[in-house]
C-alpha cells in the first residue's frame, strides 16, 4: 500500500505537504488552480497590503550563487482586489499572506476576505525589504502580539505567522505569536542581502539591498525550524531553499509538518512539486513510514 | 569565466544603428545572446535606471547580437540613449521560440515586435517561400525593410510595407494587407509579434483559414525567471511557457487580445 | 605602471589586500610562513582561548550547496602555547585571533604575546556554535564595550573586532565596538545553520549546529559590509564566501579595505591568493584606479 | 542523484569481512570510492559516534569498495562493530596518490597500512616484479597475505611476512627483513604505509640506497577538505598535499617520524 502523504498543520489538513510559498507566481487564481494541478497541497498568495503596490523599480530579481535575490517591493494588487479575484474559488486550497504595519490593516484585510473560501492566513513578519511591514513588524515581539491577538480574534480560519532572520532574535517573534495563539509558524522568508556589480560598482538590485533565497540559505532554514520545533510545541511549516524530496524530508525531520517550495521553481519548474511528493511518497515507503507526521521533528531525539 | 546566468552580464555598446527618428539598434558582443532562439529574450538592465525585457535582435556577424528599442518611457528612453563604450547589463536567453515550419510562410509584425520575425527568418529553410509584411504608421517609422530583404537574398521572397498614413508602401493597416493575401494564397504558417491587438486579429485571421499560426507576446515582466508571476496571462507564464504560443491556444485565452496585468498584478483593458 | 595593491586597514598596513581567514589552515607558523609566500597578506590565526581546547568530535565539517558548515568548536592549542610557537617570527604579518567570555580571559592572553611580533589583534565576537564565547558574547553589546575597553587599554598592536549574525542587532555590537575604540571590523563570521542526514534523520555535525560559508554567505556578508560602511566612520575587512577577484572587489566596493579568504581554499586550494591579487590589480589598471582606497565604498555612492 | 562530495554520501555495509580477532573489513558499494587512486581515503561517518578517516580498501569486484578497520579506541571499535545491513557515511575521496613506477618494486606495510599498498597492486603493471613485506605482531595478526598473493597471480613476486614473536614467517621486524632485501637486490621503488616510526626507517634504508620512496602518512584529520588545518606537518597539510609524500622530502620535515599534532593542535612525540 502506498502511504498517504496528507498532513496536519495544526488544524488545516493538506493533502499533499508542499505548499507553493508566498510571492512565487502567485498574483492569479488561474495559476493557483495550475499548481495545484501539478501537486501543490496549498497555494500562498503573494503577500497582500490594504492598497495596491507597484512594488519597486527593475531589477528586483536577479540570481546569485545558488539562488536569488530580490526586492520585489511585495508589488500586490491589494487585499480588496485579490479577495474579488478569488472569490469564485471553491476546491483551491489557499492561504492568504498579508503584510501591513498595525493590527487595522490586517483588520481591513480580514474583513475582504470574510466570504472567501480559504485555508488560513499567513501573516508575512519577515519581508526583508520593504520599510515599516514585514521584518519591521517580526522584530518588534510587543506589536506581532497585538497584531496576532487581534487578527485571531477576527479570522475565521486558521492563522500562521511567517518569520525570519532580522536585527532581533527570532525565537521572541515566535514566542510572541505563540502566547498571542497563533495557529503555526513558517520560517523562514529570505535573508537580507546584496550585490553589486564589478563592471559599474552599483548595487543590482534597485532597492540596494533584497532578501535571498534558494539552496544558499537551507542549512539556515533548516537550523531555524530545527530551533524553534526545540523550543516551541507548534506547528512549523519549512520553508527556505527546498530543491527536492530530500531537502523535505530534511525540513520535516528538523520539524516541520510541511514546506513551501519557492526559488526551485526557477530552476525545475512546476513539474517538482510532484517530484516532490512522489520523492516522498517512495521514501516513505522504503522506511515503513505510514504518515508524514511520523517523521515530524524526529531529529530532536538524536 | 563562468556565467551566471540569472545575474546581469555587462556588456559594451559597440555600436548605435538609428533605424527611425525614434528607433534605435544597440549592438554588442556576447556568445550567449548571439545564439538565442526566434522569440527569446533577454532581460536588459540600465545601470541605475530599469530593466526592461527585450527581444534579442540579430548581427549578422558571429558573436554579436544587438537590442533594437523605440524610445517610450523613462526606461526605453534611457536604454534608447545609451552610448557606444557604455554598459548595459543583459541576462537570459529567457522563454521558448517559434516552432519553425516550411512552405509558404507569411510574418506579420509591428514595429519592435519585428525583432524577434528577424531573427526568425535567419531560421528559415533555403525552399521556404516567404512573406514578410511589415506595418507602421508612417513612412518615417519603418524598418528593418532592408534588413528582411537582405536575411532572404536566398529564399523566394516578398516584403511588403504598409503604412497607415499612406506616405510609403501599401497604405492601410498591416491585418488588411494580411486579409487579401490568405484569401490568395495558401500558407503553411503564420508568426506574428507586435502589438497585441494587432496580433489578435492576425491571429483570428490565421485561424479562420486554418493555418498555423503563432504569437510572441508581451505582458509585465520582472524576473524573467519564472518565479514572480508579474507576466501571466490567465495560467500561462509568458516569460516561460511563452513569449510564444499556439493561435489555438491563444483563441482559448481569454485575456488574450484585451487584457494584461500592470506592475502591481491588476488587470488593465488593451 | 601596474598599480600597487597595498592597503591600509586603519593603522594597519597590508602589502596586499587578501588575508587568510580565522581558521582555516591557521594553526602553524609553517603553514603561515607558505601562505604568505602564497599571497596573502595577513595571516590571522585561528581563534585562541586561555587553554587548549580539542574542539568537538567529528564530523566537524561538512560540505553543504556552495558552502561548508562547520562547527570545529574552537579547537586550539591555547594562546600561551601559540605564542610560544610564533615567538621566532620576524616577517610574517600575523593576526591573532582571541576568543573568550570575559575581560580577564583577553587580559591573560594579550599577556602572552607582549614580545610576539604580530600586527594586531582580531576579537571573535562571533563564533556561533560554541556556548558562552564568540556570539554570546557579541550579542551583548555591554560586554563588547567592557573587552574592547579592556583589550585596546593593553594591548599595543592595534585590535579588530569580528562579527557576525547572531540573535540580536549586530550593528549594535559595531556600535559598541567602535564607542570602545576598536580599531577595525572584520564582517563577517559564519552563520549558525546545520544538515540533517536523511538516511538516519541525524543532524550531520557532533554539535549539531555549526556556522555556514563559503558562496552561499556572500550576498548576505556584502550586505552586512555596506551597511556598517554606510552608518559607521570605522575600517572594515569583508569576508565570507569570497571565492575570486570579483567577489573581492565587490566587497572593496561595498565598503571593505580588505579582504578575506576562507572556504574558497577547500576549492581552489592556496594559488586562490595570487589569483585575487592579480585579478584586483589588472581591473584597477583597466579601470585606472591607482590605490585600493580609491575604491573603498564607492558603491555607496549610488 | 548527483553527489555532493563533501557531504556524507550514505553507504549500506554488504559484507564483513573478519580479518583477524581485531580487524575486520566492511564491505559497500559505491561507484566512487571503489575507482579511487591508491593513497586516497575517505572520510567515513559512524552516525552518532565520530567521523574518521580511513583508507579505501579494495574490493575485488566492480562498484564496491571496503574499508578495513583496526578496533583501537572508542572510534574505531564503533566503525568495526558496523553491521550487515547497517549505515555509514563516506565522503571523499580526498588527497594524492601514490606515484607509480615500473620495475622492481618493494611495497612495505604494517597493519592497516597495508590498506593502500594493496590497491596500490591493482595499478601495477604485469611485468613488475613486485615484493611485498608485511609486518605484524603476531601470527594471528596476520591479513591480507592471501589477497596480495592473489592480486599478483599475475605477476612475477613474492609476499613476505614478519612477524614479532617468531610465530609466523620471518622472526623480526619487518624494516630488518627490508634491509636485507635491499642489499640483495636492486629495487626501482619502494611504497609503505604503517606505523610512523616503520615507515622512517623505511624512508631511510631506501634513501641510504637512493631508492625513490613514497609514504602515505596520517595525521589529524578534521575535514579532509584542506581547510581546518588539523592534520599539518610542517608547512604541509597531510589531506590535501599528502597523504603521500615523497620520502627525499620527509627526510628534510623535522616532524616526520617524531611529532604529530593531537586535537587541539599541540605537538606531541610519537
Ligand atoms: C518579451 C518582451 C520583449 C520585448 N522586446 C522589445 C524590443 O525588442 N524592443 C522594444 O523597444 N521593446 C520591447 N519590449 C517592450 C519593453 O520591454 C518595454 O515595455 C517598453 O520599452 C516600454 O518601457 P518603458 O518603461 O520605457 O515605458 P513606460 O512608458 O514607462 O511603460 C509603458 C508600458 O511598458 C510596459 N512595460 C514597462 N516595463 C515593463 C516590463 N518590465 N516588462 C514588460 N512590460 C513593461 C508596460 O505595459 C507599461 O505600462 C519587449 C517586452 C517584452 C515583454
Ligand atoms: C589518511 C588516514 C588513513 C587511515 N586509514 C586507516 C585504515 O585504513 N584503517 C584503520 O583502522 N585506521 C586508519 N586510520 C586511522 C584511523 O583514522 C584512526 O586514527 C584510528 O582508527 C584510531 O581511531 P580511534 O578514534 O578509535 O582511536 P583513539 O584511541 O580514540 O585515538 C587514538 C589515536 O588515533 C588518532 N586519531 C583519532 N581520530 C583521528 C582523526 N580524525 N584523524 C586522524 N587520526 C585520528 C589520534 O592519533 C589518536 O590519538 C587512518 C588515518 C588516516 C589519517
Ligand atoms: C521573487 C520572490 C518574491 C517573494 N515574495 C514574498 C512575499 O510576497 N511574501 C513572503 O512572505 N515571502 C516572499 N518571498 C519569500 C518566499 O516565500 C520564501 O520564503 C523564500 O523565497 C525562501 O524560500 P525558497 O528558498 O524556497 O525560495 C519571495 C521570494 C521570492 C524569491
Ligand atoms: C573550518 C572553519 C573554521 C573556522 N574557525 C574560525 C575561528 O576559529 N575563528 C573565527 O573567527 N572564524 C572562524 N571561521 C570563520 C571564517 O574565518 C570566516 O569568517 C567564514 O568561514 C566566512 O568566510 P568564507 O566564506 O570565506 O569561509 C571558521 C570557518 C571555517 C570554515
Ligand atoms: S516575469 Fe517573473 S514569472 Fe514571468
Ligand atoms: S584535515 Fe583539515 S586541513 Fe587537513
Amino acid at each position: 500500500m502506498k502511504p498517504d502523504i496528507y498532513t496536519q498543520v495544526g488544524s488545516i489538513r493538506l493533502e499533499r505537504p508542499t505548499m507553493l510559498a508566498s510571492g512565487i507566481l502567485g498574483i492569479s487564481l488561474d495559476v493557483f488552480a495550475r499548481l495545484y494541478q501539478a501537486g501543490a497541497g496549498a497555494l500562498v498568495t503573494k503577500s497582500l497590503s490594504k492598497e495596491p503596490w507597484e512594488g519597486y523599480v527593475n531589477p528586483t530579481v536577479i540570481g546569485v550563487e545558488a539562488g536569488y535575490l530580490n526586492a520585489v517591493g511585495l508589488s500586490n494588487p491589494g487585499a480588496p482586489y485579490f479577495a474579488k479575484m478569488i472569490s469564485s474559488n471553491k476546491t483551491i486550497p489557499i492561504i492568504v499572506s498579508l503584510v501591513g504595519s498595525v493590527e487595522e490593516d490586517f483588520t481591513f484585510m480580514i474583513k475582504q476576505f470574510e466570504d472567501a473560501k480559504i485555508l488560513g492566513y499567513e501573516l508575512n513578519l519577515s519581508c526583508p525589504h520593504v520599510e515599516k511591514v514585514g521584518l519591521e513588524v517580526g522584530d518588534d515581539p510587543e506589536l506581532v502580539k497585538k497584531i496576532v491577538k487581534s487578527v485571531k480574534s477576527k479570522s475565521k480560519v486558521p492563522v500562521i505567522a511567517k518569520v525570519g532572520l532580522g536585527s532581533s532574535d527570532y525565537l521572541d517573534t515566535v514566542q510572541a505569536a505563540c502566547e498571542a495563539g497563533i495557529d503555526a509558524i513558517t520560517a523562514i522568508n529570505t535573508l537580507r542581502a546584496m550585490a553589486i556589480d564589478v563592471e559599474t560598482a552599483r548595487p543590482i538590485l534597485s532597492n540596494k539591498i533584497g532578501g535571498l533565497s534558494g539552496p544558499a540559505i537551507k542549512p539556515i532554514a533548516v537550523r531555524c525550524v530545527y530551533e524553534i520545533s526545540s523550543k516551541f510545541n507548534i506547528p512549523i511549516i519549512g520553508c527556505g531553499g527546498i530543491s527536492d524530496w530530500k531537502d523535505a524530508i530534511e525540513f520535516i525531520f528538523a520539524g516541520s509538518s510541511a514546506v513551501q517550495i519557492g526559488s526551485v521553481i526557477g530552476e525545475k519548474w512546476i513539474g517538482v512539486f510532484s517530484e516532490i511528493n512522489d520523492g516522498i511518497s517512495k521514501y516513505m515507503e522504503k522506511k515503513r513510514f505510514s504518515k508524514i507526521s511520523e517523521m515530524v521533528g524526529i531529529a530532536k531525539r538524536f | 569565466m563562468q556565467r551566471d546566468f540569472d545575474k546581469p552580464t555587462m556588456v559594451k555598446i559597440e555600436k548605435v544603428i538609428e533605424e527611425t527618428p525614434t528607433v534605435r539598434t544597440l549592438v554588442f558582443s556576447d556568445d550567449v545572446l548571439s545564439a538565442v532562439l526566434p522569440g527569446q529574450f533577454a532581460m536588459v538592465w540600465i545601470p541605475g535606471v530599469n530593466e526592461l525585457p527585450m527581444s534579442v535582435m540579430v548581427y549578422l556577424e558571429k558573436g554579436r547580437a544587438a537590442f533594437t528599442i523605440r524610445k517610450r518611457g523613462v526606461a526605453s528612453t534611457s536604454l534608447y540613449e545609451v552610448k557606444v563604450g557604455e554598459y548595459i547589463g543583459v541576462r537570459g536567453p529567457y522563454g521558448n521560440s517559434f516552432a519553425i515550419r516550411q512552405g509558404n510562410l507569411l510574418l506579420v509584425g509591428g514595429g519592435t515586435g519585428l525583432v524577434p520575425l528577424m531573427r526568425l527568418l535567419t531560421f528559415l529553410k533555403k525552399n521556404d517561400n516567404v512573406t514578410v509584411l511589415i506595418g507602421s504608421n508612417t513612412k518615417k517609422e519603418v524598418f528593418f525593410e532592408k534588413m528582411a530583404n537582405q536575411i532572404l537574398a536566398n529564399n523566394k521572397h516578398q516584403v511588403i510595407v504598409t503604412t497607415e498614413d499612406g506616405s510609403y508602401g501599401t497604405a492601410g493597416v498591416v491585418t488588411d494587407v494580411m486579409e487579401k493575401l490568405i484569401f490568395e494564397k495558401k500558407f503553411d504558417a503564420v508568426y506574428t509579434c507586435g502589438p497585441e491587438k494587432m496580433m489578435y486579429k492576425v491571429v483570428q485571421l490565421a485561424s479562420s483559414k486554418k493555418i498555423f499560426v503563432q504569437a510572441s507576446l508581451e505582458r509585465m515582466m520582472k524576473c524573467g525567471i519564472g518565479i514572480c508571476g508579474s507576466c501571466c496571462i490567465k495560467e500561462e507564464l509568458v516569460c516561460h511557457d511563452g513569449t510564444v504560443f499556439d493561435g489555438k491556444y491563444l483563441l482559448s485565452n481569454k485575456e488574450f487580445g484585451y487584457t494584461h496585468r500592470n506592475k502591481s498584478g491588476i488587470i488593465e483593458n488593451y
